[in-house]
Formats: C-alpha cells, sequence, structure tokens
C-alpha cells in the first residue's frame, strides 16, 4: 500500500524582458544584469530595483568570474540540489556586479568556500536558456 | 542568432506521506467491508453524518463510538450533473459520466457519487431512488477509505435503480449538497 | 490613536495527536479550550482570522475545511492570511481598531510532517526563477545566513551550541517542545552538520502544530481576563528577497518592525523569537534591540518545536503566558516568514496594571 | 471612530488566456504601476501593500508575495497576502481598506493576481488526482437546483453569456472577444458540465488589478475623483453541512445586509446604479440577484429575461464583461471592486454607465461559502 503520493507538475514561466535577457545571455554563455537608476549592478537581474520598486531596464553585461561572499557547505546534498555529490552553496559577486549569485560551487570541501575566494562559472554542455545552464561555480 | 528567451520550464514534483488512518476511519472501513454503512448522529442536533468525522461541523463538537447509527445502502437522487472530464496531468477518466449527489436514508449528508448502474445518462433525474452495488466481499478495498474521508472508497462499485417512486423535489430541497 | 486591544487567552494543541488525527479535528479542541477560559463560546467572536499554507499538505483551499472548528454556522466575519498565524493576529488587530466589535479570534495550523522533505517543500517559497529551479531550501539558505553573522561577529558554531543548549534546558518545562533536556556544548558538537555551519541541533525540528488566541477590545478585556496581556504595538516589515542583494547578516526590517513597535520605549523584560535556526537569534537579537537583561525564548523557542505556519503565533502565545501566567510587566514576541528572515512581525504585550 | 476611505488609484492589465510578454513580477507591477499613475503616486508613497491571490498552486510558488515584495515596491513595509478562495480579490481589498480605516496607514496599495497559464487550474483544483471535475463540476448541481427551483426558461443563463461578453467589447482590457456571439450559439455550445454551456462558463485568464487606497485627507488631495467607500463586509460560512441551501446562501444574504446597513441601502435596485457581480457561470447572475436582494426568490431570472442587468437596463450589472470574459481567479474578486469603482469615478471609459453615483462590488468563492463586498458611491459618506 502506498504511504505516499507526489504532486508533481512542469510549470511553464513566462520570463518577460529582464529575466528572459538574463536567460538568453545564459544560453549564449553570458551573464546580463541590470542597472538601476541609483547605479546598482543586479545579477541576477530583476525588472526592479528591489529597495525602491522603480523599475530597471538598463542591461549590462557582467563577468563570468567572481567573488565569495558567503558559501555554506552541504555534505549531503538533497535530490533536488544541483549537485549529487558535496559541494557548497555560494552567494558571488561577479566582476562587474554589485550584488551576489546563488547557486552551487563544487569545490572539494569546505576550505574551498570561503570568502574573498575567486571563481568562475561551468557552464553545462548544452545551454538552453535556464538558470541550470550554470551547471556551478568551479575556483578560478 | 535565435530568438531571445521568452519562457522558461520548471518541472516541480514534491512528495507527501498519505495521512494515516484515524481510527474512525479504519474503523467506517471495517463496517464497509461487512457491507454496512455506519454514521454519527451529534448529541446536540441529532444530524446524522455520513461518514462519521468525528465531530459535528454545527454544534462543533467531537461526537464518539456512542453516537454511532446504522444507515441504509440506499437512498435518493438529490441533484446530478453530466461531466465531461477535463483532460490534465493525472486524470484518468475520459467517458462522460454522472456525478450524483445522494441522500442516504438516514442520513442527514449526502455523498457525491459516480458509477450509476442501469440507467441511461439521458434518464438519471432528481428525486431518483438507487441502491449500493456492493463490491463482492473480500473486494471491498477498504484500504482506499478514508484519505480524504468523504466516500465510500471502492466498497461500493456502483449505484442502481431500486424501481421505487421517485421522491418529490420538495422533499429534497434542503439537501441539494 | 490606536483602540486598546488585549490577549485575552492562548492554547495550543497537544504535541502528542492520535494517528491520522485531522488538522480540523487538532483545531476543534483548541480553540474550544482557548475561548472557554475567559468564559466565551464561539458565538461571542466577532471576527475570526486564521493563517496557513495550501502546500505544507499539497492541497487546494485547505484552510477550508478548518471552518468547521471555527463554527461557521451561522455565517461569521472571517478573513485568512496564507501565512503565520502572527499575521492574522495582526489583520484581527486592524480589525479591532474599528471600534464597533470587541472579540476576534485568531487560529493557524500546519502539518509539517505531511512534507516528506519539508526543505524540498519550502523550496516553492523561493524565486520561480532564480531560486526555486536550483533547488535552494531554506536551510540551506539559513547556513548562508549564519556564515554572514558568524563572520560579521567573529562567533563560531560552538557560540551557537551554547545558545541550543540553553534553549534546549529551558524546554524541559514546555510540554509543547519536540525536543528538550540537559546537554553539554561538547556532546552537541559532535552532531553532524546538515548544512555548515548548521548542525543538526541548530535546525527547529517541524511538526504538527495549532494554535488559537483570543483578543479582546477595550475594558471588556479586563472583566473576562484577570491579567490582560495589552497589545503595546505591533508591526511588520518584509526584506528583498533574494538572497543575494541585502546583508543577511543583519535584519533591516526586524529593526524596523521593533522600532514601530515600540520596543525601545521602555524595553522589554522577555522576547520570544521565531528563530527556526540558531544564527537567526543572533541576527534578530541584535535588530531588535535586545540587550543582554533580555530573557530570550523562555519556552526553548522555535529550536526546540517549528510547528510551521503557527511557529509565529506561538511566540507571540508564550509572550502572552509571560505577562498573563508569569506576572511580567512588559514582553515581546516575534514572528518571521521567508528565507533568511525575510519577513519580520513584532508584537510588544504589557500588563497595564 | 473609523477613518474615511477612498479609491484614487486603479489599475488592471491586459487580461488573456497567456500574458506570455510578462514574468509574474511584470504582471502584479502592470497593474500596481498603473494604479500608482492614476493616483499620482509614486512607490515611495505607499505605506503597505496587501496582495491576493487563489491557491499557490496554480502558478507552483508558495506564498508568492515572499517573492514578490520587493516587485511591488514593499522593501521596509508592511506586505500581507489574503487567500480566501475565489472572494479573494474582494476580502483582500476589504482588508486594504480596513488599513485605512483603523488609521494604521494612509495610502495603501493592494493587488490582486493570477497567471493560470503557468500551471493548470484543473491540475491544482484535483491536487493532481484523477476524478477533478473543476469548478464548473462542484457548481452544476446547484445551478440545476435552481433551475428547477425558479422554473426559468433554458435560455435565460445564455442570455446573460451573450449580454456579459457584448458588454467586454467595450472593455479594453477583457479576455474573451465574442463579437458575433448569441444565444443560439451559446445554446449549440456542448455541455461541459451539464446545465452549463462552454459558453457560460468563465475562461481561465493571466491578469492583475491593483488599487490605491486612502484616507479623507489624501482623496481631498486627489486631482482626479475619488471612489468614496461606504460600506465593507465579509461573510463566511460552512461548505458543506446538512440543510444547506448553496442556491441561496445566507452568508451571502448576511454580508449584503451587513454592507447595506453601513451604505444606507434599503432598497437596492433603487439604490444601486450598477452592480459588479462575482458570475463565473451564467446563472449565477439571477441567482445572486436574489441573494443580494435585487429581486425576490425566484424572480432573479426575470430580470435578467427583462433586459433590467443589461447596459441600458435599470440596474446593469457587469459592465466590463464581468468574470465571464476574464478570469484570472486571484483577481477577479478585485476586478469587481475596482469596477464599481472606476464607475463611480466616471472612469470606466467605453462602459460607463452615465451618472454612476453608488455602486456594489461583490465577490465569492469556495463551495459558494465566502462572500465579500463594498459599496462605493461618487459622494464622501
Amino acid at each position: 500500500m502506498a504511504t505516499t503520493w507526489k504532486l508533481e507538475f512542469p510549470y511553464r514561466r513566462s520570463v518577460g524582458p529582464v529575466i528572459g535577457a538574463f536567460l538568453t545571455g545564459l544560453r549564449d554563455r553570458r551573464v546580463v544584469g541590470v542597472r538601476t537608476a541609483g547605479g546598482r549592478v543586479l545579477v541576477p537581474p530583476f525588472e526592479y530595483d528591489p529597495d525602491t520598486g522603480e523599475p530597471a531596464s538598463d542591461l549590462v553585461e557582467v563577468g563570468s568570474a567572481g567573488v565569495i561572499e558567503h558559501g555554506a557547505w552541504v555534505g549531503t546534498p538533497l535530490r533536488t540540489h544541483p549537485l549529487d555529490r558535496p559541494f557548497a552553496w555560494a552567494l558571488v559577486r561577479l566582476d562587474g556586479a554589485d550584488t551576489a549569485l546563488l547557486h552551487a560551487l563544487d569545490c572539494g570541501s569546505a576550505a574551498g568556500a570561503e570568502p574573498g575566494a575567486r571563481v568562475r562559472i561551468r557552464w553545462r554542455t548544452e545551454t538552453v536558456g535556464h538558470v541550470s545552464d550554470i551547471e556551478c561555480f568551479e575556483p578560478e | 542568432m535565435t530568438d531571445p528567451v521568452q519562457f522558461m520550464s520548471h518541472h516541480t514534483a514534491v512528495e507527501y506521506s498519505l495521512p494515516e488512518p484515524s481510527r474512525l476511519g479504519v474503523h467506517f472501513a471495517v463496517q464497509l467491508g461487512r457491507g454496512k454503512i455506519i454514521g454519527h448522529r451529534c448529541p446536540q442536533c441529532a444530524k446524522v453524518y455520513v461518514p462519521p468525522r468525528g465531530y459535528c461541523p454545527l454544534c462543533v463538537v467531537e461526537t464518539t463510538d456512542a453516537d454511532e447509527v446504522s444507515i441504509a445502502d440506499r437512498g435518493t437522487i438529490t441533484t446530478f450533473s453530466v461531466i465531461t472530464p477535463l483532460q490534465y496531468p493525472g486524470q484518468q477518466e475520459t467517458e462522460d459520466y454522472v456525478q450524483a449527489t445522494l441522500l442516504l436514508d438516514g442520513s442527514d449528508t449526502t455523498l457525491m457519487v459516480t458509477g450509476l448502474e442501469g440507467i441511461a445518462i439521458a434518464d438519471v433525474r432528481t428525486g431518483l431512488r438507487v441502491e449500493a452495488v456492493w463490491a463482492p466481499d473480500g473486494e471491498r478495498g477498504a484500504a482506499a477509505v478514508g484519505v480524504r474521508g468523504m466516500g465510500l472508497g471502492d466498497a461500493v462499485k456502483g449505484w442502481r435503480p431500486t424501481g421505487e417512486p421517485d421522491l418529490p423535489r420538495e422533499q429534497l430541497a434542503e439537501h441539494v449538497l | 490613536m490606536t483602540r486598546d486591544v488585549a490577549i485575552v487567552a492562548f492554547a495550543q494543541a497537544p504535541l502528542d495527536q492520535a494517528p491520522g488525527q485531522t488538522e480540523t479535528l487538532m483545531l476543534l479542541p483548541t480553540i474550544t479550550d482557548a475561548l472557554n477560559t475567559v468564559g466565551l463560546t464561539r458565538r461571542d467572536v466577532d471576527f475570526t482570522c486564521s493563517g496557513s499554507a495550501d502546500y505544507l499538505t499539497g492541497g487546494t483551499f485547505t484552510f477550508v475545511q478548518m471552518l468547521e472548528a471555527a463554527g461557521a454556522w451561522p455565517p461569521i466575519s472571517e478573513s485568512h492570511v496564507e501565512m503565520d498565524g502572527a499575521w492574522a493576529l495582526y489583520e484581527a488587530w486592524v480589525r479591532l481598531q474599528h471600534g464597533d466589535v470587541d472579540v476576534a479570534l485568531v487560529f493557524s495550523s500546519g502539518r509539517a510532517s505531511a512534507s516528506a522533505s519539508l526543505r524540498e517543500t519550502l523550496t516553492f517559497q523561493l524565486d520561480p526563477y532564480y531560486l526555486a529551479p536550483i533547488g535552494a531550501d531554506y536551510v540551506s539558505l539559513a547556513a548562508l545566513q549564519g556564515q554572514a553573522v558568524l563572520e560579521r561577529t567573529g562567533r563560531t558554531d560552538k557560540d551557537l551550541a551554547q545558545i541550543v543548549v540553553q534553549r534546549r534546558h529551558d524546554a524541559i518545562a514546555n510540554p509543547h517542545a519536540a525536543v528538550s533536556g540537559d546537554v553539554s556544548v561538547d556532546e552537541l558538537l559532535r552532531n553532524d552538520y546538515v548544512v555548515e555551519p548548521l548542525r543538526t541541533h541548530d535546525v527547529g525540528p517541524a511538526v504538527d502544530g495549532a494554535a488559537a488566541v483570543v483578543l479582546v477590545a477595550g475594558e471588556r478585556a479586563r472583566q473576562i481576563c484577570d491579567r490582560p496581556a495589552w497589545i503595546a504595538g505591533l508591526d511588520h516589515r518584509v526584506d528583498p528577497h533574494y538572497p543575494g542583494v541585502r546583508d543577511l547578516a543583519q535584519s533591516k526590517s526586524a529593526a524596523l518592525a521593533a522600532a514601530r513597535a515600540g520596543v525601545g520605549n521602555g524595553g522589554v523584560e522577555v522576547a520570544e523569537l521565531c528563530a527556526v535556526c540558531t544564527p537567526e537569534e543572533l541576527v534578530l537579537t541584535e535588530a531588535l534591540g535586545l540587550g543582554d537583561a533580555v530573557t530570550i525564548n523562555p519556552s526553548g523557542g522555535a529550536l526546540v518545536a517549528n510547528p510551521v505556519m503557527v511557529t509565529g503565533l506561538v511566540r507571540i502565545g508564550e509572550a502572552f503566558r509571560q505577562v498573563h501566567d508569569h506576572g511580567r510587566q512588559r514582553v515581546l514576541g516575534h514572528a518571521s516568514s521567508g528565507p533568511c528572515l525575510q519577513q519580520n512581525l513584532v508584537c510588544v504585550l504589557e500588563a497595564r496594571d | 471612530m473609523a477613518e474615511r476611505c477612498a479609491v484614487v488609484g486603479v489599475g488592471m492589465t491586459k487580461m488573456s488566456k497567456c500574458r506570455d510578454d510578462v514574468s509574474m513580477a511584470g504582471l502584479v507591477r502592470e497593474a500596481a504601476m498603473r494604479a500608482l499613475e492614476d493616483a499620482e503616486m509614486t512607490w515611495a508613497d505607499v505605506q503597505a501593500v496587501v496582495i491576493g491571490t487563489a491557491p499557490d498552486i496554480f502558478e507552483g510558488v508558495m506564498m508568492p508575495e515572499l517573492y514578490l515584495a520587493d516587485a511591488l515596491g514593499a522593501t521596509g513595509k508592511p506586505i500581507m497576502r489574503v487567500h480566501t478562495a475565489g472572494s479573494v480579490g474582494g476580502s483582500t481589498a476589504v482588508v486594504a481598506t480596513h488599513l485605512i480605516e483603523s488609521q494604521v496607514h494612509e495610502r495603501v496599495l493592494t493587488v490582486a493576481f493570477e497567471k493560470q497559464s503557468e500551471g493548470d487550474t484543473n491540475f491544482a483544483f484535483s491536487s493532481g488526482r484523477s476524478g477533478g471535475v473543476g469548478a464548473g463540476g462542484y457548481f452544476a448541481p446547484h445551478i440545476r437546483a435552481y433551475i428547477e427551483r425558479s422554473g426559468a426558461p433554458a435560455y435565460v443563463g445564455p442570455m446573460v453569456a451573450v449580454k456579459d461578453r457584448k458588454n467586454a467589447l467595450k472593455n479594453p482590457y477583457a479576455h474573451l472577444r465574442i463579437p458575433d456571439i448569441t444565444i443560439e450559439m451559446v445554446m449549440e455550445s456542448p455541455f461541459v458540465w451539464d446545465p452549463i454551456h462552454r459558453l457560460e462558463s468563465c475562461p481561465t485568464s493571466d491578469g492583475a488589478c491593483a488599487m490605491v487606497l486612502t484616507n479623507e485627507a489624501g482623496a481631498s488631495r486627489a486631482t482626479k475623483p475619488p471612489a468614496w467607500v461606504h460600506g465593507t463586509a465579509v461573510r463566511t460560512e460552512l461548505g458543506w453541512f446538512p440543510g444547506r441551501d448553496p442556491v441561496n446562501p445566507k452568508g451571502g444574504q448576511d454580508c449584503a445586509a451587513d454592507v447595506y446597513r453601513q451604505a444606507g441601502v434599503t432598497d437596492p435596485r433603487a439604490d444601486f446604479d450598477v452592480v459588479e457581480c462575482y458570475v463565473p457561470f451564467s446563472w449565477y447572475e439571477p441567482m445572486w440577484m436574489e441573494n443580494l436582494g435585487f429581486a425576490d426568490v425566484g424572480d432573479g431570472w426575470k430580470l435578467t429575461e427583462s433586459g433590467a442587468t443589461s447596459m441600458d437596463g435599470d440596474i446593469p450589472v457587469n459592465c466590463s464583461g464581468g468574470v465571464l470574459s476574464s478570469n484570472p481567479i486571484g483577481a477577479s474578486g478585485m476586478l469587481r471592486f475596482a469596477e464599481a469603482a472606476q464607475q463611480v469615478r466616471g472612469l470606466a471609459g467605453d462602459h460607463q454607465i452615465a451618472d454612476a453615483r453608488r455602486a456594489l462590488g461583490h465577490a465569492y468563492g469556495g463551495a459558494a461559502q465566502y462572500f465579500s463586498m463594498w459599496v462605493v458611491a461618487a459622494e464622501k459618506p
């Protein structure tokens, strides 16, 4: 007798111009952010300044490598995590960005996820325009 | 140059445990396995609930084994709809069918039932008298009962007309639900 | 400016429930208990507001079933927030400000045990383009916040364990605690990491729960309750959602809510904080301006039981108990929601003799 | 005593089957920024946000107010998420009204949305289990009971379907556009849930609605006419119990009585100039006309049949095209409230009723068990 059931659905999300530009960039292995009226470069980009709600649409390309702001080592990944082996979550401020992007970091041990360390994007072999086109970060 | 990305897929899957059957749910299912339908009569307002829920939502009091009553396996259709199944992931129904609201004799609550037998869809009507078509003894899958606590599980395969005269609509006005 | 409103009763469903107990049947006696303690019945309630979340059990409109515990016949004036019950309390408090009605019932419930993995379920709370698709989860995000606050304050996981030792000790007296007892820092430091720096003891155990609070306005509160806890301040604020756009080591929204609720105007003796992971206590203690003299989480807090969607309301209920049962003069109840303490509610309660 | 509350800004999105040009944030911002522009305010002027949507499983985002908080300019402000089933858009506006009336805030943004194209509504209603019959499958038996009880002719429901779709042609934001619709066409469309024809059913839509509410001082400063709130009410009843009448639910009657008392309405048909009423299946127009006291029990269909509820009748209902023409579920209730406000502001455009002074906004949800209503008027209360 079943003791569990699964709620499963393939949502199809329309992404709009700004998230769309970011995802289009990923498909082309480039990272696109957005500059707010106050001059802050948001990566990943939002259609708005998170602090004020004012629109943001000035797209700018930033680097695909950057600096770890914070990292947290995951010894036992969940089924739903990006990597199926131990990894670190890392908030990474890419070169040219003022905010940090969250993704997995394949760095072998907790020591590799120290703040200040430089990392770069490891692209998935086939990119489709999805945040998972970034397979993970790796030490630069 | 390819088109900008306009959509992304977000495949979601999350797992839940099915609620354990409650003691009352198990008891109800065991009785169904024996071909018996039971309900609870509220000690305050005397309304009979089938299946029993362990409380009366009108009086907001709990009900117990002492409030148990036996219910007939026949009753009256109080309203109905002919359903053309909508298609969505998980839907297994494909053919038109009747979904009827059934008031069992002795119960104050109705059941949503399907599986009307021996009657054409076009002949289904408010006031129609029907009786249970029980699954054979031993196949009354008690385990399927009680997850949502609103039906008779697969203990009853369907419902067929008894041949009794229809009940007048006026007597059913309070049992549209 | 605001009308005087007090909490006069609080009840919480027992931790141990019969197998297959429905949320409705967890709530029904809990609501009855809360009302009975002040001699009220469901008919006396002018406004009802509840909190819950469909995704906890994977249902749709799951809150509708809870009406059967509220007593919704004849029809009642009622509302529901898809939030922790603390925000239902906020909505009820706003409703009582109108002056035309006096009694509000607030309740919330949640069955965290229905999720095979609460971490996976709560992932649905996250940005559906950037965070949910990579499976970021609330414990991982709390761990990143933990790293941020440890780096900022120079504390270590030993300091976190010290907090847990105290909470579990205090929880011995709390029948609603899922974990309690005297343990040592060394013992705790032998526990595995979930996500560094969080060890198993740093994540409050998710439990099923239900709770009810009764609010009464004006003189009537005094008439039916010997020591009501008056709402001296109540406010909530939110921070941006994405964790990479703000300083995770601090909580601007908690600080703002505390200022608006007037925490600084006379201080508080006790604070019940909705810190589901240990580092959140550090962030909150600073943001709320709680000095060393303030007793934090005498119930053990969310680190000893996290009845998801109820945890915040329970904190306010525990704060009420501090005034009503333990003779405190001025206390704080806090609720939070979202990743990395994104949203914070502060409720200041006081005795008025 | 309670502060007065007025609507000074209204924003709606274009509604359609799939707003494939926007994200969820983009959708709610489209409505919110239009409301702010209408109110001649900026994000900085907003003190609190109240958001409503229907079940989270529609979009697959749990408690989306968290993800949408900064998209709605709520950083550093309070944001709340209301959910009262299909009535949510209305009850969300009621909560926002309370924030003004209680003097907790002076300027509140309230938003409601649904982006149903992200997922599948019928999947969501059944939590992915087989046997789901959708909302129509639930309401069809109630409608059959109404028809049998009242003896209404079969063409009355189709009349509503035609009227509301014709009205929708005058509303640039409406989803369905069926210019050549006729009663015959409706009656020849297949039954989805007998006795409901396909063309008597609401669509599923993407869309959002937003309003800016303010207090008396704020409304006095507004350059465009405000819609003054003369009353708000919510009622909820059990969805299922022995003896319940879902055709003419007491909750709806009580809610109407409450909001009429606040607004001084004694004869709804005479006292209102226009009504925006939640009619997802055509027969709900006559059913709610009875429930709301515009007609005697059993006579609601005569109101529709006589043409009284059409735009040139004495009590026009759903000049915007209503839920039958646009149904972003979480926003559908707020759209009714907002359309009522636009009518008394004189800003309803091509579907404006001349000199509308007082309007009713109505929403319902769940098993016809959640009700929210407001009365808005051109005059200050």
